[in-house]
């Protein structure tokens, strides 16, 4: 690690060995390619129910994952895709997931809204708004009580911070000082619902006051930014000084969900945002510095390619549940 | 009673006016804006949006977001809000995005809303109604695909309506917005899209009033919402085989038509219940319980029967999901046993 | 209404007048005498149940009271009987009510936890913690929409202030610019649990910051302070500008209900705050103020004994309700 | 099975250890705690306060407040961090004050610990326990005395025990924790005081067994925690007549003792569920519906009988709160039409 005080260049390119920052542009376009694949494959019928893609929204999942190690937890929420993959998870069980697989992360019965990968730390999308803070609470205790320094991340959208398990869990975390990291993607909407018409503050940070924590808001499409407001908040988690509140500023290109028709919002402001791609952002930082070239970062997004297109063949051979088990994984088996 | 005069399907001909089930619902909506400056829509994105299935489309543009109101995600707070207005002057239609999402506001839904009006003393009174997008099939898996009627018929206070048809869904709506009392009305996502007749203007479907949609002589099925045309399919399938199924539409699951559903059962002597809540605990145990315990059972030839979810959360493989919820073949299969005394 | 420029005298000496003042005084003694009426009547076995005594608390339910007319609305917790009295609710029925007779207030439905006079305004008490937010900022929304210049007071706990249902009221009367006035009874516990333990900041009005909104906190037994925090708060309200959140700190001298043993607290603290008796205090200042002398406030007092005492008498010669009636009140007489 | 060998009571003599409901509970959870550093022990007011039914009382003197923790007033909060807690190596105890809060964590409950399994295809476990304590007959009106079990019943993912005596209090608990999925147990709070023959160190209550507490030929009696003890008084009673109740302790709402239940309606033709519960959509309904769609239909005598709550929220005055919920006398009444087929 270079000496900050001396060292000019962005925190990310400092702080991360450039095997790190490479890995972190792979998956970030990992997260790319594999939700355009699933797009793809929902256009012809392969993936069914509904998807909430987070094109647009890569530099905030991968940036906010470059500290933590497998025994790290992340929870995630229904725009869950880039978060799983950030955290490490195999894009082939995801789409196997997709697909309905017996193969997939949750054996086909999970889907999108509920992609998890526990062995790689993501205790899993939720469906419900608000469903992983609590829980992401209790996984920093966890960790605090069986004397681990393990993490959790806990991620979820500007409109979950209106529910009232938003305001019980960031309490809570701070009252028994939790290592846990409230991860805000603001991506401007709840669905149709702006910020502004949802919530009495402009920025979700402004809340930590509330709960006594730190609370930061950044650029969520600059990699390093993100990575630093978590580079922080992870080392005061891990220190035993409570939880952080961490909001990344963001856009989601596309519509909510399958069914959206953007009545909310305009074509301009849309395109405005897509100008910041933080993935071309991040590749274009990684040459300035040096750290790889356009070559490099050209191959790397052809592994990308590489990899879904592996993982969608993988995901399309692997076989179905059979309907004589429906009921199976409700409860434990004896 | 008369099969004739119960249809659930409508051709789209002559004098006949043919909406969906989601126009319908919309239709009462806007009767009911038109009629009584009171009555409110809140949600969340039921504004430009349209709500997540549509329903409420275009009515922000009629009467503007003072009565057509976007909540935050905050359905313990919205349900709230609507049951303190409605307690306070305004009638307010509430619309959880996915019955699901009602679990986060069951505190101010049963604590609140439904005992109101008893904690004090019938000094006040709770006129809201909530609207409940429910029932799988649409490949969202388990957090958005449950059925938990079955909950609130357990809960004095409320009434726990299901339309199964275009017509239905106006009527109940507008009766639910004539009421005095927290009125819970579950719509089936599936069912939105599908078509029927439906009259003009303001007219109430009785609230607690199952109607008979198909008479028959050798068993009777009820059923509810989605269900009700499975079991007319199932029905028809039958009938071929000279198996003739009287089929209830139970539309009210708090309070329930006793009447008509031991009329019935003292008719044909053989019940099969069929819902697409889980199987135990489900409306159909009480249906069952409630015939078990009447004269009837001195009518039953056979043991009664349901027809329920499976013992899982609902799955997203689509093909676990189809067979997670009874289906006209499961429901013509049930039918038959118990036509045969196969049971 | 005096200048406040050149009269130095406390806010509600100014502010209101004398009749007002002597009427306060009467409610604070008669919530003070109608509590230990019922707490003596709890022991003689005529009232059932548990009940939740403010004694102590009577300066914050009255002076918050003091603008209201019977068009205003309060919604109250389970310590309500302050709030039911200062709104201006009879005793007699009130103790009819906690006798379980049918001329209570809830027909003997209801009780202590469900006290309730929607006649002059106030929409009752409740058994769930955090319940009344959400119905006040409802009962606002009725006002505005039906073009009324209503306010509603909502009164709730520091306990309650870590309930979702805290989080997402403030937050949707503020984005909506409600007529609702939050006022926090802080008594420095919910149940045995400190708001150190509970709550991440040290005072509940820090948190109005996080749904922009003005938080204030005042000393709750100071009648003139409340009643001017509320005088301030209201006028906003009815201004169209929106909810403010006021903190009484206060201290209940009994125990949190019929049950508790105190096991939390020292005996030294509870003897300190007796010192502040609200009640003496306003009693004290309206003499200083020449609002009463000592015998005119001596007559009120012995008032509140005799109105209590008559209510006792109207109660315990009611009538109880039909056995045959258990489902009246359900639903609606056809 | 024999009755002496399932006593609900004990008398305080020699080899026999009696202590309360509360008591066994508590013993309960301090046996696990010392057995196993993950467990916990959560709640509102559960530490020095000891909870409000002090059933916790002294367990924060013995393990400390990061064992026995205080959580704020936040059901949804606290119920959520428990369950994320037992996702990743914890096993909480967590108690809701009173089992009417629950409402405000159905969503953890429901959508979270009962089906992350089921989401997660088997990859994780939620070995949580709530404690819920339940039930009216303490003038703590509407809110503070509801019967909500039914409702879990309901829900795929969960089990629910009720336990009716100290001994089962204690092997339940300690089944629960040994469980690696969610257990909801439903305490009666008028039982924490009743005493009862408790055995030492750790012992496990099966769940999912239904226990035969008198055996009788007449009709049976299928009843849950305190009513169990009502209907055994209603036996006692019955039996100076001549009317033989064989009374069933249910113990397990989800999954349900289908066996035991049926191998005693074969054999005496005639069913009595009592409950708690609003009786439309009570745990009697399902008990009623499986009886009869099960073989022992053809065994049935009479119709089956429910005896649930009636239809209203539980009133606060006192003769009413006793009026609302079945009582010995109208368990009497109702088994004695039922023995003497006056239904
Ligand atoms: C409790 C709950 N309420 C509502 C929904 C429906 N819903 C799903 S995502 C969503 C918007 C969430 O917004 P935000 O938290 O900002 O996340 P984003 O979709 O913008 O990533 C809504 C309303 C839900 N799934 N759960
Ligand atoms: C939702 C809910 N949780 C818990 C309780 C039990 N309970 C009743 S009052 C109380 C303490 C409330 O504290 P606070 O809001 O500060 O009010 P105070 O009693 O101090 O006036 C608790 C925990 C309840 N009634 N409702
Ligand atoms: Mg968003
Ligand atoms: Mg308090």
């Amino acid at each position: 690690m270079a000496d900050p005080t001396t060292d000019n260049r962005p925190f990310a390119i400092r702080h991360y060995a450039p095997a790190q920052l490479r890995e972190a542009l792979k998956r970030m376009y990992l997260i790319r390619r594999f939700e355009e694949g699933a797009e793809d494959s929902y256009t012809r019928g392969m993936i069914h129910g509904t998807m909430h893609l987070s094109i647009g929204q890569e530099g905030s999942a991968m940036a906010s994952c470059m500290e933590l190690t497998d025994a790290d937890k992340i929870t995630s929420n229904h725009r869950g895709h880039g978060h799983c993959i950030a955290k490490g998870a195999d894009v082939g069980r995801m789409f196997a997931e997709f697909f309905g697989k017996e193969t997939g992360y949750c054996h086909g019965r999970g889907g999108s809204m509920h992609i998890a990968d526990v062995k790689t730390g993501n205790l899993g999308a939720n469906g419900i708004v608000g469903g992983g803070l609590p829980i992401a609470v209790g996984a920093a205790l966890a960790a605090k009580r069986l004397g681990k320094s393990d993490v959790t991340v806990c991620f979820f959208g500007d409109g979950a911070n209106n529910e009232g398990a938003f305001h019980e869990s960031l309490n809570i975390a701070s009252v028994w000082k939790l290592p846990v990291i409230f991860v805000c993607e603001n991506n401007g909407y709840g669905m149709s619902t702006s910020t502004a018409r949802s919530t009495a503050v402009q920025h979700i940070s402004q809340r930590a006051a509330a709960y006594a924590m730190p609370g930061v808001t950044v650029d969520g499409n600059d990699f390093s930014a993100v990575s630093e407001a978590l580079h922080i908040a992870i080392a005061r988690a891990r220190a035993g000084e409570g939880p952080s509140l961490v909001e990344n500023l963001t856009y989601r290109w596309r519509g909510h969900s399958k069914s959206d028709r953007n009545r909310y919002r305009t074509k301009d402001e849309i395109e405005s945002w897509m100008a910041k791609d933080p993935i071309a952002r991040f590749r274009a930082d990684l040459i300035a510095h040096g750290i790889l070239d356009d070559a490099a970062a050209d191959a790397i997004a052809a592994e990308a390619v590489a990899d879904v297109q592996k993982g969608i063949e993988f995901a399309k051979a692997s076989a179905a549940p059979h309907l004589s088990e429906v009921t199976r994984y409700v409860y434990a088996e004896a | 009673m008369n099969v004739a005069s119960n249809p659930v399907t409508s051709a789209d001909t002559g004098d006949q006016r043919i909406l969906s089930y989601a126009e319908a619902i919309r239709e009462a909506m806007a009767l009911a804006m038109q009629a009584d400056p009171t009555v409110i829509v809140m949600g969340e994105d039921i504004g430009v949006y349209g709500g997540a299935f549509q329903v409420t489309l275009d009515l922000i543009d009629r009467f503007g977001p003072d009565r057509v109101m976007d909540t935050p995600i905050s359905e313990l707070g919205g349900a709230g809000v609507a049951v303190g207005a409605a307690l306070t002057g305004l009638k307010p239609i509430f619309e959880f995005q996915f019955s699901d999402f009602a679990m986060l506001a069951m505190e101010q839904i049963v604590n609140q809303a439904a005992k109101l009006r008893y904690m004090l003393g019938g000094e006040a009174s709770v006129p809201v109604v909530f609207r409940m997008p429910s029932g799988s099939g649409t490949g969202a898996a388990a957090q958005h695909s449950q059925s938990i009627e079955a909950w609130f018929g357990h809960v004095p206070g409320l009434k726990v309506l299901q339309p199964a048809t275009p017509e239905d869904a106006k009527g109940m709506l507008l009766a639910a917005l004539a009421d005095p009392d927290p009125v819970m009305i579950f719509e089936h996502k599936l069912l939105y899209k599908t078509r029927g007749h439906v009259p003009e203007g303001s007219y109430l479907t009785p609230i607690g009033k199952a109607l008979v949609r198909r008479s028959g002589a050798d068993l009777t099925i009820v059923a509810g919402s989605i269900m009700l045309h499975r079991a007319l399919e199932a029905a028809e399938r039958l009938a071929v085989d000279g198996i003739h199924a009287e089929v209830i539409d139970l539309r009210s699951i708090r309070p329930i038509d006793h009447d008509t559903i031991l009329t019935s059962v003292r008719k044909t002597g053989k019940l099969l219940v069929v819902y697409e809540g889980v199987k135990a605990y489900g409306v159909g145990a009480e249906i069952s319980a409630m015939v078990a315990e009447s004269d009837a059972f001195d009518y039953l030839d056979a043991p009664i029967l349901r027809l329920g979810a499976a013992d899982a959360p609902v799955p997203y493989n689509p093909d676990l999901e189809r067979a997670s919820v009874p289906q006209v073949d499961t429901i013509e299969a049930a039918a038959r046993r118990l036509a045969r005394r196969e049971v």
